[in-house]
């Protein structure tokens, strides 16, 4: 193995199965370097994921490991925190599986502001299933199931969690890899409901049927069409049609839930033993 | 089948319905007695007619639901309308008599307690009237003791169990009364 | 090999052809020419020499093909 | 034992989770099963346990299932809209062995149907709800004590045999209250689910002994392994081979095979010299049991045989209760889901259903009715 995160993989299952090209191998790889340089206890720390390209990552990472049903790996998730809090966990889970059939459990973590790291790898596409349009398939462009360009629109995953209440939003991309391993970092760091989108590619399902290039291409497209948050301000909303921002989005300190949730435990215990005197 | 009695409770929503067919049932349990309460839910309960069931026996009880009743307590005219008619031909109706002037023609025995109107005058809380039927219940048809009704009433109301052991035993008095 | 500059800093190219997927990243994202592609489209180390150590390409192998080695600082 | 006390079914089986161990709770209200959810919110954190109201049944379920593999035991309750979401997580609890127990409070179906009306129609959702082959268990109470019983029961069944544990109750026995004396909690036999003792290098999580049920490790506890719904080798990872799913396939298909005397329970009532033989389960049992004293009554030699464990069907116990009678009859509050089962291991006698579809309970006289027309016909 050739990279410093070989302890934190299953490195006898590689290489994945992942398409040539594809950016989840590299959003993989910041998250363990995210979760090394945070010094987390690699016992105490479990990753949920999903059904699609992007949840198949979990099958290849080092740790206490599900790989759940489609759009379901939040709730899966806030299980495990809720039944026991001194673990870190980690979502992976992907444009259609966290966006579309698990949009409604996104919401409702970030709400109860729940101590999970969501690392939501966007590809704009369904790629395990061969290309079709997910909820952040750009408007007009093809998929499978948009032959004709896509007819909806897509929306602001980052804006729809921040709205929900998470208190920690930030947008990368497999192109920014150290601006990408800094976000999920202060993902870690922060006590409460944390959601990266990390931009990715898929050359072989998106790429090639929206004339986008190949891997290295798109890559550069990431890299010419970042603007990160702060640039972003000073600029004029038409200059940033088409534009993907990316940093730390959204910062803000709230009550979180398995931490309200062991107060009320120890309310409990506190009278009982009050009872005993 | 030895001394096995059913008994049905109906009025309306928020009378207090299925909460004296609980304190029934448990005073029955402190009789010794084995039972059952069943009662209807959903819309049935939040409002409109209300009804609670109550099985009291010495065997175990197996079908659960009560068909034909022995007790019917009747708390409101649209229960007298639906439920009157259908009791054993000896069995026992207690009406509120404050808020149910007319009742159908039945072979049943008929003891008329102005429930609403006592818990209201006498006892001075209008809240209390479900106890008070249930005294008046109980004590007509000789279905539980009093001690345990009063025990009953304590253990599942300990905030107001001054109040409402005045309306049970109120009711007691007047289930006594044969016309 | 070839010639190094003493006044720039040496370091190593390592390349695992087995997992490499010819995606083609490594050297599209290359500034200096360092890596090359074979027949199949694979990784190769044309040139060690001239590698600046900006890592471009090990950070960005989705299949964990490359490591750059060689001095620190 | 405990003071008599009059209990709801609901709040026994709530009351019987938490004193067999239950620490974890996720679920969405529903009726007729929501009493369980409210106990569980009030209950569990006096305890140390946690109760979470997920934002969908889907979610209820997937929560257990994540709070299961951190070692604790966990249960959600539903019922028939809610147990049909649930359907794919049970299905990803049977294929990881992940201990859990599912409550549903049958109510009138298909679809919203009747909420608060009673019915017994999900016997074959309980079975066969999730899709592909699958072991699974399903108890059913026909009594708020059985309530209590059949839940502990139910708790212990999961953890030994890793497998999903459906708790069939009913819309009566769920709502209505009975006199009950329940045991104390010290009195309960418990079942905690084998934990592995090999050190971390060398445990492989689905790799079972002739017990047939694998060692499972808690998360967090530095065995660092993977669960996935995908069909998977003995180490967990994921495998398309034939040879592997064949494998996988079997020992899941094959697990509760050497448990099935253990796992069958039931209860007869005068069948000993009987000539007709009513099946039921649930609240309908109740009215078959009452329909028994009518009959005998006017002559007729009937008993009762109430199964509490529906899946896996007993066979072997019908087979032999059925033995020598003259006609059995099955009544159950659907269209003859039980009675299709039955159906499939009885050879020669009769065999007739008392079934009603329309809210209402079947009642003993209907009951005794159907005997009178199979006796006129024997």
């Amino acid at each position: 193995m050739l990279i410093d995160v070989e302890n934190l993989m299953r490195s006898h299952r590689l290489p994945h199965i992942w398409c040539p090209g594809c950016g989840n191998g590299i959003i993989m790889k910041a998250i363990l370097e995210g979760i090394r340089e945070s010094n987390l206890d690699l016992d105490k720390t479990v990753i949920v994921s999903g059904i699609g390209c992007s949840s198949r990552a979990t099958g290849y990472l080092n740790f206490d490991t599900i790989h759940t049903t489609h759009g379901r790996a939040i709730a899966f998730a806030t299980g495990v925190k809720l039944a026991k809090p001194e673990l870190n966990v980690f979502v992976i889970t992907g444009d259609g599986d966290g966006a579309a059939i698990g949009g409604n459990h996104l919401i409702h973590a970030a709400r109860r502001n729940i101590d999970l790291n969501v690392i939501l790898f966007n590809n704009n596409i369904y790629g395990m299933t061969g290309g079709q349009y997910s909820p952040l398939t750009p408007h007009g462009k093809f998929a499978t199931t948009s032959p004709y360009g896509n007819m909806e629109r897509s929306f602001d995953i980052c804006n729809l969690v921040q709205a929900a209440g998470a208190t920690y939003v930030a947008r990368g991309t497999a192109f920014h890899t150290k601006m990408l391993i800094d976000l999920i970092k202060n993902a870690i760091s922060n006590k409460g409901f944390s959601f990266v989108e990390a931009v990715t590619m898929c050359p072989i399902s998106y790429g090639r049927r929206n004339k986008m290039g190949n891997a290295p291409d798109m890559l550069k497209w990431q890299r010419d069409n970042a603007v990160n948050v702060k640039a972003a301000q000073k600029m004029e909303p038409e200059k940033l049609a088409g534009k993907i921002i990316i940093g730390e989005l959204h910062k803000e300190t709230a009550p979180e839930y398995t931490e309200l949730y062991e107060q009320l435990i120890a309310r409990f215990r506190k009278g009982a033993e009050g009872d005993g005197q | 089948m030895a001394n096995k009695l059913s008994i049905r409770l109906s009025g309306t929503g928020g009378q207090g319905i299925i909460l004296g067919g609980i304190i029934l049932a448990e005073a029955a349990i402190l009789d010794g007695k084995e039972v059952v309460q069943t009662q209807s839910y959903g819309p049935e309960a939040r409002g409109g007619a209300s009804k609670a069931e109550v099985i009291i026996s010495d065997e175990t009880i197996k079908y659960p639901k009560v068909t034909t009743p022995e007790y019917l307590l009747l708390m409101s005219q649209e229960a007298a309308r639906i439920y009157a008619s259908n009791i054993k031909e000896d069995g026992l109706i207690v009406v509120d008599n404050s808020i149910v002037p007319e009742l159908p023609q039945v072979k049943a025995k008929i003891v008329k307690v102005p429930v609403s109107q006592l818990a209201r005058e006498e006892i001075g809380n209008e809240l209390t009237a479900n106890i008070l039927a249930v005294g008046a219940l109980a004590s007509a048809g000789n279905i539980v003791s009093l001690e345990s009704l009063e025990k009953a009433v304590a253990l599942r109301l300990p905030k107001v169990a001054e109040l409402n052991i005045k309306a049970l035993k109120l009711g007691w008095d007047w289930g006594q009364k044969r016309d | 090999m070839g010639e190094v500059n003493k006044e720039t800093k040496k370091y190593t190219v390592e390349v695992k052809q087995q997992w490499c997927k010819s995606c083609g990243i490594c050297y599209a994202l290359c500034p200096k020419g360092v890596l090359i592609k074979d027949q199949l489209g694979k990784a190769v180390v044309k040139d060690p020499a001239l590698c600046i150590g900006c890592r471009i390409c090990e950070e960005h192998c989705p299949d964990y093909c490359i490591k750059i080695g060689g001095e620190e600082k | 034992m405990r003071k008599a006390q009059l209990l709801q079914g609901n709040q026994a089986c709530a009351m019987a989770a938490i004193d067999a161990g239950v620490r974890f709770y996720a679920g969405y209200p529903i009726t007729p099963s929501t009493e369980i959810a409210e106990f569980m919110a009030e209950n569990l954190p006096k305890v140390g346990g946690k109760f979470i109201q997920m934002e969908d049944e889907i979610a209820g379920m997937a929560a257990i299932l994540g709070a299961a593999l951190t070692g604790v035991k966990a249960i959600t309750a539903t019922s028939g809209p809610g147990f049909s979401l649930k359907q794919e997580n049970i299905g990803f609890a049977a294929m990881t062995e992940i201990p859990c127990v599912i409550v549903n409070v049958q109510r009138l179906g298909p679809s919203t149907g009747g909420p608060t009306a009673p019915a017994q129609g999900d016997v074959m959702q309980a079975r066969w709800g999730t899709h592909g082959d699958h072991p699974v268990i399903a108890l059913s109470p026909a009594s708020v004590l059985e309530s209590y019983d059949i839940t502990v029961q139910a708790i212990n069944f999961s953890e030994k045999f890793r497998v999903p544990v459906i708790v069939l109750l009913d819309e009566v026995i769920g709502h209505m209250r009975e006199k009950v004396i329940l045991p104390s909690p010290e009195e309960l036999t418990l079942i905690e689910r084998k934990r592995t003792n090999l050190p971390p290098a060398e445990y492989k999580p689905y790799e079972a002994d002739s017990t047939r049920i694998p060692a499972i490790a808690d998360f967090g506890t530095g065995y660092r392994w993977h669960v996935t719904g995908l069909f998977h080798d003995e180490n967990g990872n994921p495998s398309g081979k034939a040879d592997t799913i064949h494998k996988q396939a079997t020992r899941l298909l094959t697990k509760l095979d050497p448990y099935l005397e253990e796992i069958t329970l039931y209860k007869s009532y005068c069948t000993e010299d009987a000539d007709y033989l009513l099946i039921s389960f649930g609240c309908t049992a109740r009215s078959a049991a009452e329909a028994v004293d009518m009959a005998r009554s006017k002559g007729y030699k009937v008993g009762l045989l109430q199964l509490q464990t529906i899946w896996p069907f007993p066979e072997q116990l019908v087979k032999e209760f059925c033995t020598g009678k003259k006609a059995v009859i099955v009544p159950e509050l659907n269209a003859g889901q039980l009675r299709g089962e039955v159906q499939k291991v009885i050879t020669n006698q009769t065999l007739s259903g008392v079934n009603k579809i329309n809210g209402d309970l079947i009642t003993p006289e209907e009951i005794v009715m159907k005997i009178k027309e199979v006796a006129g016909q024997c």
